[in-house]
C-alpha cells in the first residue's frame, strides 16, 4: 500500500466543540423563481416563447409597416402572388395579405387565448371536482353525476342550435364568440380531467393530504392537478387551433367578426377555392400563420411540461 | 473461488437544477458465485444507487456514469449492448426493488408480472408459467395463491407486495441476485422464511446474493461478507465475523451502537450518530463521516482517507488505521470493545 | 345495482337533451316551409302545417312527439318529403359508422404509435417530427385538409375517387381526412402521459426483469398511460360514427352527419330531433361504456362510493 | 396512563374480492390505546396491520365496528371538530414513495399540515420545516428537493415530519423506520420518543423490527389473520410469550451476531391460511405446532390470562 | 293574352357531326344534392323538378327550343270563352310498368295535389282551375274541382278565368299525372325507385338516398325513339370543389354552378358555357328605417357602385349589370323586355353624392345614420358585400356595416322588416316580367321593403287582366317605371349559371331556367 506520506500534524484530533458540523448551503430558491428557471433553460420552451413574441409582435405592428389598410380594395389587382409591394400578395378582392393576415391575427390570438382559458377556467374546474369528487360519499356520487350529465346534455343538444339562437338573442363580435365557445367549449376538458382525477386520487399522498387538513380545492389544485399537468397542456394546445376554426366557422354563420375584418380562420376558410386555382398564397399565409402558432404553443407547452416534472430536469 | 460481478471504481453523479449530486464515489467491491455480499450503510449512502448502475436502470436523462466498470463474467455491462444486456437482467441478474409498492404495475395482475419473466426467458407456454408463478407466490408464503394471481398490486398488503418483488426476481433463478431491502416489510417469521428461500436458491444453484440491508441481524446470520456504506463510499468490507468483532471504522461503530438490545430489561435511550450525513452536491473534500466522526483528525478533514488493507478480506477507509495516527490504538481497541 | 341506476339517469339524460332541444328549436326562428322560391299562401302553408301537427299548441307538440319517441318512431322528415326520419338514420348510419370507424382505427394505431415512439425518444428528433406531424394534423383542419387530399390523390396522381360512396376505395380519403385530427390529439395526449409512466418504478421493474422496450410499453406502459386517449375518445367515437357534417359534404357520402346540419338549417323538426335523440344515445351509451372502462383499465378506480 | 384516547370496538374491514368472497382484514377487533402510551402492533405481513392502522385514523371506513377517539365518535362529529380530530390524529404511512407527491417539494409537503390547519406562516412556518427536517436528520437544504431525489429511508422521514408538522396527540406509524438504516432508526425512534414525553405524543406503532418495537412500546399486540391474538406489556411479551404464534415470532429475530450459536428457530408449518376463507376455530391452528381439536372446533376467547396480558388461545383456559 | 314563351338559350350547341354515337349511352350528372320529393305533388324544387322532367311528361311538355308542345295530350280543344279545355290522351300512353295511362290519372293526380292532406305545396298552382282553392282551404269537395276524365283519354278541365299561359303552365310537374292504383294510400310511394312508376322519357331504376338517383330510358315511352340515352345518373354532391374535380377526374359528366375561383381558368374553353338565369340579384331598402326613408339616399345608394367591377372582377360568372328589375330573357312583342324598358338609373358617383346630400338635407341629418347590409350567410352574397361596402366607402364616403344571419332566420328578420338593407335574389319560375314585378306588390309577402304603392299595384292589376299583348308589355314597362323610381331595392345584377358538360354530349336542350334536359341528347365517340 503506497501511503503518500501526509504531514504528521495533520493528525492530531480534532476538538468537538470546535467542530464545524458543515457550511456548505446549496442557494435556496423560491419555487417561483425555480420554475421561471427551469423554463428558460428549457430551449424548446424559450423557441416557442420567442416564436409567440414574434406573432405577437408582428399582430400589433405589422400592418403598419405597410402602406395599406386590411379592408382597402383594389379590384384590378386581385390574386397578386406575393411580392416586394405586397409582401403576402393579396386576395380575391384585391385586399393586401400581409395587413390582414395580422390584423387577423389580434382577433385569432384573442380568441384563442380566451377559449384556452375558459378550457383552463371550466373545464379544469368541473372535471378536476367531478373526478375528485366520485366516489366520495353519497354527496360526493351526486356531484360527480350531475356534473357529467351536465356535460353529457351540453354534447347532446346540437351545438349549431345554440348558435342560432345565440344569433337571435346576441349582437355579432367578439363577446358573442366567446359565449359561444364556453358554452360548450371546455366539456371535452372536463371528461379528460375528470378521467385523469380519477386516476391520480387513489395515491396514497392524496390520503395523506387529506388528513394534513388540506382543503379540497387545495388538494384538486395542488395535488391532482399539477399531476396531470402534461395532459392539460396538450389539452390546450388543441383548443388553440380548434377555436380558431370554431371562430371561423361561428363569423361564417354571422355571430363573429364581420368583413371586412378577417381572422385567420375566416381568411383560411374564404380561400379554400385556391386549391382548383392555384393562388396558394391566400391559403398558405393564414394557413401558415395558424400551423406557426400551434407549432409556438406546441413547443412552449412541451418545454413547461418538461419543466414542470421534476424527475426529469436535465 | 469465482468471481461472478467485479465493480471497479464506479463513480455516479445526478444532474439535477441545484447541481451535481455526487451519489456513488469510487465505489469497487466484488461477489463471488453462491456468496452473499451485504451492503449496509447509511441511509442514503447511494446502495441503491449503485446497484441500480449494475442492471443499467438509472435514469439516465439525469445520471451520469463518471467512471468505473462493472465486469459481470468477464463481460464490463456497462458497455454491454442493449440488447445483450437484456438477455442477463431478469434471467441471469435479477433485483429485488426496494421500494414494492411502486414497483409493481398497478394495473396488471400480479400473476403476470411473476409469470412475464418467464415467459420471455424461458420460453415457456403461458400455462406453464402461471403454474410456476402460482408456485412462486406459494413459496414466499402468500395464502390463497391461485386467487392472488389474478389480483392487483393495491389489494396487497405491504409485506405481500414485497414478497410479489421477491417472487418476480427468483422466479428465474438467477446466477446473480441483487436484492435492495428485500424483508423490510416482513414480519420476522415471513422474513425468515424469505431469507432461507435465498439462501436455498443460494446453495442450488450457486447463486451470488448481494443484500441490501439495515438489519444487522439479518447480516449476521445471512452474509458472508460486508460493505459498509457512507455518503458514496465504501467506508469498510470484510467477512461478517471481521466486521461484526473487529470493525476498523467509526461509522461502522456507530452503526452497532445502535442497535437496540431486545434481551436487555432496562430501557435505554438508543444511540444514534450524532449529526446528519454531508451533502451529496458538495462533499467534503476530506473523509465524508469527519464531520460526525468523534475521533476526527485534522487529516481527516484534508484528504480522503486511503483504504487500509487489514487483513486480506478485511480493508477500511480510515486515517485512524494510520501508523501515524497518534491514538490509533485505544480508539481501535475502543471500537472494538463495543462488541464484545 | 349500479348498472340499473347508470341505466335510469341515461334515459333521463337523453330526455333532458330532448326537451332541451325541442324547446330550443322552436325557439329559433324560421319555418320548416318558408323557402326563397315561393312564398306559399297561408291556405298552403296551413295544410303543411297540419300534416306535421305544427298548427298545435307546443306543448302539444312535444306530448305528441315524446309519445311517438317511446314508440321508437320518429316521425317523418318535412325536407325529404317522402322518408321518414327512421329511413333517414337506417339508410344513412352505416356508411357513417363505417368511417368514423376507419377513421378511428386508423387514428388509434397511428396516433398511439406516433406517441410512444415520441415518448421514449423524448426530446430527440423523432420526437420533434412526431409533434410537427401532430401539428400539421391539428392545424389543418378537415375542410381544409380533405380538398388538398382529394387534389393530390385523385385528380394529379389518380389513387382513389374524389368523391361519393360505394368501394372501399371511396373511404380512404375521407377516413384520412376524419383521422387526422384525432391521429395529432392522440398521439400527443399519449406521448405526455407516455412520458410521465416511463418515470414510474414499475416501468425500472419490468426493463429489470429484461423486457425489451417494445415489451415495456406494450405490457406495462399502454395500460397505465392510455386513459386520457380513452377520455378523449369516448366523447370522439359518439360523434365520428355518426358522421361528420364537412365530411360527407366534402366527399358526397350518404350519411347521417350532414342531417345534423342541414336539418337545422332546414328546420326539419323531426329530423332534428331525430338525430339529436339517436346521436344522445350513442353518446351516453358511449360514455357509460368510458366510465366502465376506467375501472378495467386501472383497478385502482372507483367511480362511486359503495364500490370499494 | 389512565386515560383511554382511542377505544376500538369490534372493529371489522371487508375487502370484497372477485366472486363475492370477502377477504377479512380486520376481523373483529377490539382494543383501547391509552394517552400516552405506544402500542406495538406487530404481526404476520398481511394480518391487517396496516388496514387497522388507516381504519383507527379515519382513512378508511370499517365495514363494522366503532372507533371512539377521546371518547367521541368521527360520523358524530360537525364539520369543525372533524377537522380538529383529523388534525389531531395523523398515520405516517408505510409506503414512503407512494405518499409524497412527486411534483412537490419537500419543504411544501413537510408544510403542507401546517397551511391545512394555519398553524404558523411566513418565517415562523419555515422555521418549523427546517427544524423538522433537522429533526428527522434531514438538512434544511433539502426543502428545495422533490421526493424522486431521496433515497427511500430519507423519504420516509420525510414522512415522519410531515405528520409531526402539524403536533398531534396521536400517530399510527404504520412501519415508520424500515427503510432506514439502524443509526438513524436511532435518531427516529428517539425523537418519537422524547415527542411523547415532552408532548404526550400516543403511538401506534406497526413494525416488523421486534428489536424496535419492544425499545419503544409499551404495551405490544401481535396480530394474525386480521384477529388480535396476544396483548401485553412489552416486557412481558417478550418474557413469556403464551400465544404459540408469539413465541415463533420471537425466534425468529435474527440477531445481530455472526457467532451466536444459531438459535432453535420455530418454524411454522405449512402455508399461511387465506384470508378469504379462514379456517375454523382458532385462525392459526393450522399452523400451530400445539394444535388440539378444539383449536378447530371453538374460536378461543379473547382472555385475560395474566395480569394485563391477554391472549385468544385454548392452551389457558 | 300573350302566352309565355321560354326562349331557347342562346349558347346552345349545334349538333357535332363529326363523330358517332358511342356504344355506351350513359352519363353522370351532377345533381348537387338529395331530391327531396321526386313526387309531382310534391316537389317545389330545381333538383326534384329536374329528375320529375326527365321520368314524367304532362299533358304538354317542351320541344327543343323549349317552347310548350303537345305531349300527352294528342289533341286540345279550348272552349270559347277560353274556360274550358278538353284534352284527348294519346293513343298509346302507358305507364312505365306497361299499363295503360288513362284520363283518370290526371284527374287523381291533380286531386290529389290539390288534396289538403297531401299538404302540397305548390297546390295553388292549380287553382285556375274552378273549385281548386277551395277545396285545398277545405270549403269545398274533390267534386267540385274542375277537372273530370270524361272517358279513359278524354279530360275535361274548367277554369276560372281564361289563362294565356295555361299550356306552359301544363308543362310544370305538378300538372304530371300519377298512377292512382300506386298512389293512392301510399304517401310514400315515390321514396324508393322499387315502387316508382312514371310515364316519362326515362323511368327511375335506382335511388340510393344521398348518394345518386339513375334513371334509365323507358321503353314503354311513346317517343322512344328520340331517346338516345340508355341511362343518366344523377349524383348528389353538394360541394363545389368537389363536384369541380371530379368532373375533371371524368367522373361526372356535367355539372353545374361552378366554383368561383375556377371560371378564370375555364372561362376559354368550349365545355364551358355561361347561360342566362332569369333572376335578380338585389339590395332591399327598408323604406321604414332610416336613412333609407329617403328617396334621395336609397338612389344615392344605387348609383355608386360599379356593377360592371363587381360582375367582372368578384362575381367573375358572366352576371349582366342590372339596372332594372325585370332580367334580361323575357320576350316581348318588341323584343326583349329589358332591351325594351332600358336602363332605369345610371352609375354616377357625382350625381349619386349630390343626391345623397339633398337627401340629408332634406331629413335634416348631419351625420348618415348607420347602416348595416344584412346578407344571409354564404361566401358570395360575403364577398359582393364586402366589394360594395368598400365602393360605398371610397365612392361616397359611406361606412356601412355587414350582418349575415342563417337563412331561415335571414327570412324571418326580413319579413318583419327588421333591416335597413337587405339581399335579396329574385329567379322567375316562368320567364314572363309579371313574375319578377309581382314581388314588389304592396301585399305580396315577400316585399319586405315597406314599400306600397298604388299606382304600381294597380298597373299591374291591369296588366293581369289586359287581354290584349301589346297593351299588357306596356302596362308593365310603365309598373317596373314606378319601381325604379321609388327605387325600393337597389338591383345588382342579373343571374347566370355556369355549366361544364362534357364535349361529347350532344343535343342537350338548355332552356332558360331549367337544367339541361337530356331527352334527345346522346353520347358521341370521342
Ligand atoms: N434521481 C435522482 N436525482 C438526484 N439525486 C438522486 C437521485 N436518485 C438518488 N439520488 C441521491 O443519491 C443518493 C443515493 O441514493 P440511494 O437511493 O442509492 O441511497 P440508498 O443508499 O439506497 O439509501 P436507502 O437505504 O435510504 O435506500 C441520495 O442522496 C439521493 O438523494
Ligand atoms: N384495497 C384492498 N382490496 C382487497 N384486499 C385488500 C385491500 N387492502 C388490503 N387488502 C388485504 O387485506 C389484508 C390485510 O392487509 P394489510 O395491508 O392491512 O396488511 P398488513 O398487516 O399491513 O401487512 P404488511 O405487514 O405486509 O404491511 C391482506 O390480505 C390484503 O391483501
Ligand atoms: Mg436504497
Ligand atoms: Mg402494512
Amino acid at each position: 500500500m503506497v501511503i503518500k506520506r501526509a504531514d504528521n500534524s495533520l493528525f492530531t484530533p480534532i476538538d468537538p466543540s470546535k467542530k464545524v458540523i458543515d457550511d456548505i448551503q446549496r442557494p435556496s430558491l423560491s419555487v417561483w423563481k425555480d420554475t421561471l428557471l427551469s423554463i428558460m433553460r428549457n430551449k424548446l420552451a424559450l423557441l416557442g416563447f420567442f416564436l409567440l413574441a414574434i406573432i405577437v409582435f408582428l399582430a400589433l405592428f405589422g400592418p403598419s409597416m405597410v402602406p395599406f389598410s386590411p379592408s382597402e380594395q383594389n379590384l384590378t389587382k386581385t390574386n397578386l402572388p406575393p411580392s416586394v409591394e405586397h409582401w403576402f400578395g393579396t386576395d380575391n378582392l384585391g385586399r393586401d395579405m400581409w395587413t390582414r393576415s395580422w390584423y387577423g391575427a389580434r382577433v385569432s390570438l384573442i380568441i384563442g387565448i380566451v377559449a384556452a382559458l375558459i378550457d383552463l377556467i371550466l373545464g379544469v374546474i368541473v372535471g378536476g371536482v367531478s373526478g375528485y369528487m366520485a366516489g366520495r360519499g353519497k354527496k360526493g356520487d351526486r356531484i360527480d353525476g350531475l356534473l357529467m350529465r351536465i356535460v353529457e346534455v351540453l354534447y347532446g343538444i346540437p351545438y349549431l342550435l345554440i348558435v342560432i339562437l345565440l344569433m337571435v338573442i346576441m349582437e355579432p363580435g367578439i363577446t358573442a364568440i366567446i359565449i359561444a365557445l364556453s358554452v360548450t367549449g371546455w366539456v371535452g376538458m372536463a371528461r379528460i380531467i375528470r378521467g385523469q382525477i380519477l386516476q391520480l386520487k387513489s395515491q396514497e399522498y392524496v390520503q395523506a393530504a387529506e388528513k394534513l387538513g388540506t382543503s379540497h380545492t387545495k388538494i384538486i389544485s395542488r395535488h391532482l392537478l399539477p399531476n396531470t399537468m402534461g395532459i392539460i397542456i396538450v389539452n390546450l394546445t388543441f383548443t388553440i387551433p380548434t377555436a380558431i376554426f370554431a371562430e371561423s366557422f361561428l363569423s361564417f354563420l354571422g355571430l363573429g367578426v364581420q368583413a371586412p375584418f378577417a381572422s385567420w380562420g375566416t381568411m383560411a376558410n374564404d380561400a379554400l377555392g385556391v386549391i382548383l386555382s392555384g393562388q396558394w398564397w391566400r391559403l398558405f399565409f393564414p394557413g401558415f400563420l395558424i400551423s406557426l402558432t400551434m407549432f409556438a404553443f406546441n413547443v412552449f407547452g412541451d418545454g413547461i411540461q418538461d419543466a414542470l416534472d421534476p424527475r426529469d430536469r436535465k | 473461488m469465482e468471481q461472478l460481478l467485479e465493480v471497479k471504481n464506479l463513480e455516479v453523479n445526478f444532474r439535477t437544477y441545484g447541481g451535481e449530486v455526487k451519489a456513488v464515489r469510487d465505489v469497487s467491491f466484488h461477489i463471488n458465485k453462491s456468496e452473499i455480499l451485504a451492503i449496509v450503510g447509511e441511509s442514503g449512502s447511494g446502495k441503491s444507487v449503485t446497484v441500480q448502475t449494475i442492471m443499467g436502470l438509472l435514469p439516465m436523462s439525469v445520471a451520469d456514469i463518471k467512471n468505473g466498470t462493472i465486469h459481470y463474467k468477464g463481460q464490463n455491462l456497462l458497455e454491454l449492448k442493449k440488447r445483450e444486456l437484456r438477455k442477463l437482467k431478469g434471467s441471469k441478474i435479477s433485483m429485488i426493488f426496494q421500494d414494492p409498492m411502486t414497483s409493481l404495475n398497478p394495473t396488471m395482475k400480479i400473476g403476470s408480472q411473476i409469470a412475464e419473466g418467464l415467459i420471455i426467458h424461458q420460453k415457456i407456454s403461458k400455462r406453464d408459467a402461471k403454474e410456476q408463478a402460482i408456485n412462486m407466490i406459494k413459496l414466499v408464503g402468500i395464502p390463497n395463491p391461485e386467487q392472488r394471481y389474478d389480483q392487483y398490486p393495491h389489494e396487497f398488503s405491504g409485506g405481500m407486495r414485497q414478497r410479489v418483488m421477491i417472487a418476480i426476481a427468483l422466479a428465474c433463478r438467477p446466477e446473480l441476485l441483487i436484492a435492495d431491502e428485500p424483508t423490510t416489510a416482513l414480519d420476522v417469521t415471513i422474513q425468515a422464511q424469505v431469507l432461507k428461500l435465498m439462501i436455498e436458491l443460494k446453495e442450488k444453484t450457486d447463486t451470488a446474493i448481494i443484500l441490501i440491508t439495515h438489519d444487522l441481524g439479518v447480516v449476521a446470520e445471512t452474509a458472508e461478507r460486508v460493505a459498509v456504506m457512507y455518503a458514496g463510499v465504501i467506508v469498510e468490507t470484510g467477512t461478517v465475523h471481521e466486521i461484526f468483532e473487529n470493525p476498523k471504522h467509526p461509522y461502522t461503530w456507530g452503526l452497532m451502537e445502535s442497535i437496540p438490545d431486545f434481551m436487555s430489561t432496562t430501557k435505554e435511550r438508543l444511540i444514534p450518530i450524532e449529526g446528519s450525513p454531508p451533502d451529496l452536491f458538495a462533499p467534503p473534500k476530506g473523509c465524508p463521516f469527519a464531520p460526525r466522526c468523534k475521533y476526527a483528525m485534522d487529516i481527516c478533514v484534508d484528504q480522503m482517507p486511503l483504504d487500509y488493507e487489514i487483513s486480506s478480506s478485511h480493508s477500511a477507509k480510515c486515517w485512524l488505521n494510520d501508523e501515524q495516527s497518534p491514538n490509533a490504538d485505544e480508539v481501535l481497541a475502543l471500537g472494538r470493545s463495543l462488541y464484545e | 345495482m349500479y348498472i340499473l341506476k347508470r341505466f335510469f339517469t341515461m334515459i333521463l339524460t337523453i330526455w333532458v337533451i330532448a326537451t332541451l332541444t325541442f324547446v330550443m328549436m322552436k325557439f329559433i326562428p324560421g319555418d320548416p316551409f318558408a323557402s326563397d322560391a315561393d312564398v306559399l299562401p297561408e291556405e298552403v302553408l296551413n295544410n303543411m302545417r297540419a300534416k306535421y301537427n305544427l298548427d298545435k299548441p307546443i306543448a302539444v307538440q312535444y306530448v305528441l312527439y315524446i309519445k311517438d319517441l317511446v314508440s321508437l318512431d320518429l316521425g317523418p322528415s318535412i325536407q325529404s318529403r317522402t322518408r321518414s326520419v327512421n329511413d333517414i338514420i337506417l339508410s344513412g348510419f352505416p356508411p357513417s359508422a363505417l368511417l368514423g370507424a376507419q377513421a378511428l382505427v386508423l387514428a388509434l394505431v397511428f396516433g398511439l404509435l406516433l406517441g410512444i415512439i415520441a415518448a421514449l425518444y423524448h426530446n430527440r428528433f423523432i420526437d420533434y417530427l412526431a409533434m410537427i406531424i401532430a401539428i400539421i394534423g391539428i392545424s389543418i383542419p378537415s375542410f381544409i385538409l380533405a380538398p388538398l387530399l382529394i387534389k393530390f390523390f385523385s385528380v394529379e396522381w389518380g389513387l382513389f375517387p374524389v368523391a361519393t360512396w360505394g368501394t372501399w376505395k371511396h373511404t380512404v380519403l375521407p377516413s384520412l381526412a376524419l383521422a387526422s385530427m384525432p391521429l395529432a390529439v392522440v398521439a400527443r395526449f399519449m406521448r405526455s402521459s407516455m412520458i410521465e409512466v416511463m418515470n414510474a418504478n414499475y416501468i425500472k421493474t419490468a426493463d429489470a426483469k429484461g423486457l425489451s422496450t417494445a415489451g415495456i410499453v406494450i405490457k406495462h406502459g399502454i395500460r397505465n398511460a392510455i386513459l386520457p386517449v380513452v377520455s378523449f375518445i369516448g366523447p370522439l367515437f359518439a360523434s365520428l360514427i355518426t358522421g361528420t357534417f364537412v365530411i360527407e359534404k366534402i366527399f358526397a357520402i350518404p350519411g347521417i352527419g350532414r342531417y345534423f346540419v342541414d336539418s337545422i338549417f332546414n328546420r326539419d323538426y323531426p329530423v332534428i330531433m331525430g338525430t339529436t335523440i339517436f346521436f344522445s344515445v350513442i353518446l351516453v351509451v358511449t360514455l357509460f361504456l368510458i366510465d366502465i372502462s376506467y375501472r378495467l383499465i386501472d383497478p385502482r378506480i372507483s367511480l362511486t362510493s359503495k364500490e370499494g | 396512563m389512565s386515560e383511554v384516547l382511542v377505544e376500538i370496538k369490534n372493529l371489522k374491514r371487508y375487502f370484497p374480492v372477485a366472486d363475492k368472497k370477502t377477504v377479512k382484514a380486520v376481523d373483529d377487533i377490539s382494543l383501547i390505546i391509552h394517552k400516552g402510551e405506544t402500542l406495538g402492533l406487530v404481526g404476520e405481513s398481511g394480518s391487517g396491520k396496516s388496514s387497522l392502522g388507516k381504519l383507527v385514523v379515519g382513512l378508511d371506513t370499517p365495514t363494522s365496528g366503532s372507533i371512539l377517539f377521546e371518547g367521541k365518535e368521527f360520523t358524530g362529529l360537525n364539520k369543525k371538530d372533524q377537522r380538529e380530530m383529523n388534525r389531531e390524529m395523523q398515520i405516517i404511512f408505510q409506503d414512503p414513495h407512494a405518499s409524497l407527491n412527486p411534483r412537490m417539494r419537500i419543504g411544501e409537503i413537510i408544510a403542507e399540515g401546517i397551511d391545512g390547519y394555519n398553524l404558523a406562516k411566513g418565517k415562523k412556518r419555515l422555521e418549523i420545516v427546517y427544524s423538522l427536517l433537522e429533526k428527522v436528520g434531514l438538512r434544511p437544504e433539502h426543502a428545495q428537493r422533490y421526493p424522486h431525489e431521496f433515497s427511500g429511508g430519507q423519504r420516509q422521514r420525510i414522512g415522519i415530519a410531515r405528520a409531526l408538522a402539524v403536533q398531534p396527540k396521536f400517530i399510527v406509524a404504520d412501519e415508520p423506520i424500515s427503510a432506514l438504516d439502524v443509526s438513524i432508526q436511532a435518531q427516529v425512534i428517539n425523537l418519537l420518543e422524547d415527542l411523547k414525553e415532552k408532548e404526550q405524543l400516543t403511538y401506534l406503532f406497526i413494525a416488523h423490527d421486534l428489536g424496535m418495537v419492544k425499545h419503544i412500546s409499551d404495551r405490544i399486540g401481535v396480530m394474525y389473520l386480521g384477529k388480535m391474538m396476544e396483548l401485553a406489556s412489552s416486557d412481558d411479551l417478550f418474557k413469556s410469550p403464551l400465544h404459540p404464534y408469539t413465541q415463533a415470532l420471537m425466534s425468529a429475530i435474527p440477531i445481530a451476531d455472526p457467532s451466536s450459536i444459531k438459535r432453535e428457530r420455530i418454524v411454522l408449518k405449512g402455508d399461511p391460511p387465506s384470508p378469504v376463507n379462514p379456517p375454523s376455530g382458532c385462525r392459526f391452528r393450522t399452523r400451530c405446532a400445539k394444535a388440539m381439536d378444539i383449536c378447530a372446533a371453538i374460536e378461543p376467547q379473547w382472555k385475560e390470562v395474566e395480569d394485563n396480558h391477554w391472549t385468544a388461545c385454548h392452551l389457558y383456559p | 293574352n300573350g302566352k309565355d314563351k321560354d326562349s331557347s338559350d342562346k349558347g346552345k350547341e349545334d349538333g357535332n357531326s363529326s363523330s358517332g354515337k358511342a356504344e355506351k349511352q350513359e352519363i353522370v350528372m351532377n345533381a348537387g344534392s338529395e331530391p327531396p320529393a321526386i313526387d309531382p305533388a310534391l316537389a317545389t324544387d330545381t333538383t326534384s323538378g329536374w329528375v320529375l322532367d326527365h321520368i314524367f311528361e304532362g299533358l304538354y311538355t317542351r320541344d327543343k327550343n323549349g317552347s310548350a308542345v303537345p305531349g300527352l295530350a294528342e289533341k286540345t280543344e279550348i272552349s270559347e270563352d277560353g274556360k274550358k279545355y278538353i284534352f284527348t290522351i294519346r293513343d298509346g300512353a302507358k305507364w312505365s310498368d306497361g299499363s295503360p295511362l288513362t284520363a283518370n290519372d290526371f284527374e287523381f293526380a291533380w286531386k290529389h295535389v290539390l288534396n289538403p292532406d297531401t299538404g302540397s305545396s305548390f297546390a295553388f298552382y292549380l287553382y285556375y282551375l274552378v273549385g281548386a282553392e277551395e277545396y285545398n282551404k277545405g270549403n269545398a269537395k274533390a267534386e267540385d274541382v274542375g277537372v273530370k276524365a270524361l272517358d279513359e283519354k278524354t279530360l275535361e278541365v274548367t277554369l276560372n278565368e281564361p289563362l294565356g299561359y295555361f299550356e306552359t303552365l301544363l308543362t310544370m310537374w305538378t300538372f304530371y299525372p300519377v298512377k292512382e292504383e300506386l298512389v293512392a294510400g301510399n304517401e310514400n310511394w315515390s321514396a324508393e325507385a322499387k315502387t316508382y312508376v312514371s310515364n316519362g322519357p326515362f323511368k327511375m331504376t335506382a335511388w340510393e338516398h344521398d348518394s345518386e338517383v339513375v334513371i334509365e330510358k323507358n321503353n314503354e315511352y311513346y317517343d322512344k325513339d328520340s331517346v338516345n340515352l340508355d341511362k343518366i345518373t344523377f349524383k348528389m354532391v353538394g360541394e363545389a370543389t368537389t363536384y369541380y374535380q371530379m368532373y375533371k377526374t371524368g367522373e361526372l359528366d356535367f355539372i353545374k354552378s361552378l366554383p368561383t375561383d375556377v371560371i378564370e381558368s375555364e372561362k376559354d374553353k368550349d365545355d364551358f358555357e355561361i347561360v342566362p338565369y332569369y333572376g335578380t340579384y338585389m339590395y332591399m331598402f327598408n323604406v321604414e328605417k332610416e336613412p333609407f326613408t329617403n328617396e334621395k339616399v336609397r338612389k344615392a345608394f344605387g348609383m355608386s357602385i360599379d356593377r360592371e367591377v363587381l360582375t367582372e372582377n368578384v362575381t367573375l360568372a358572366g352576371e349582366t349589370p342590372a339596372y332594372g328589375m325585370v332580367p334580361v330573357g323575357a320576350d316581348s312583342p318588341e323584343g326583349d323586355f329589358r332591351a325594351v324598358g332600358g336602363d332605369y338609373f345610371e352609375e354616377n358617383l357625382d350625381k349619386a353624392k349630390k343626391l345623397l346630400a339633398e337627401g340629408m338635407a332634406e331629413e335634416g341629418w348631419t351625420t348618415l345614420p348607420e347602416v348595416t347590409l344584412l346578407y344571409n350567410t354564404d361566401e358570395n352574397h360575403k364577398k359582393i358585400a364586402e366589394a360594395v361596402q368598400e365602393m360605398f366607402k371610397k365612392n361616397i364616403g359611406v361606412d356601412i356595416k355587414l350582418a349575415n344571419q342563417e337563412w331561415k332566420t335571414y327570412l324571418e328578420t326580413t319579413k318583419a322588416h327588421n333591416f335597413q338593407m337587405a339581399r335579396m335574389g329574385w329567379i322567375g319560375l316562368f320567364v314572363d316580367p309579371v313574375v319578377n314585378l309581382d314581388y314588389y306588390l304592396g301585399d305580396s309577402p315577400n316585399n319586405r321593403t315597406g314599400w306600397v304603392n298604388e299606382d304600381f299595384d294597380r298597373l299591374m292589376a291591369e296588366s293581369k287582366v289586359e287581354q290584349d299583348t301589346a297593351k299588357r308589355y306596356e302596362l308593365l314597362h310603365q309598373a317596373e317605371e314606378v319601381l325604379m323610381t321609388d327605387f325600393p331595392m337597389m338591383p345588382i345584377y342579373f343571374y347566370t349559371n355556369t355549366y361544364l358538360m362534357n364535349k361529347n354530349i350532344k343535343d342537350a336542350a338548355k332552356f332558360v331556367n331549367r337544367f339541361p334536359f337530356m331527352k334527345w341528347a346522346e353520347v358521341t365517340e370521342k
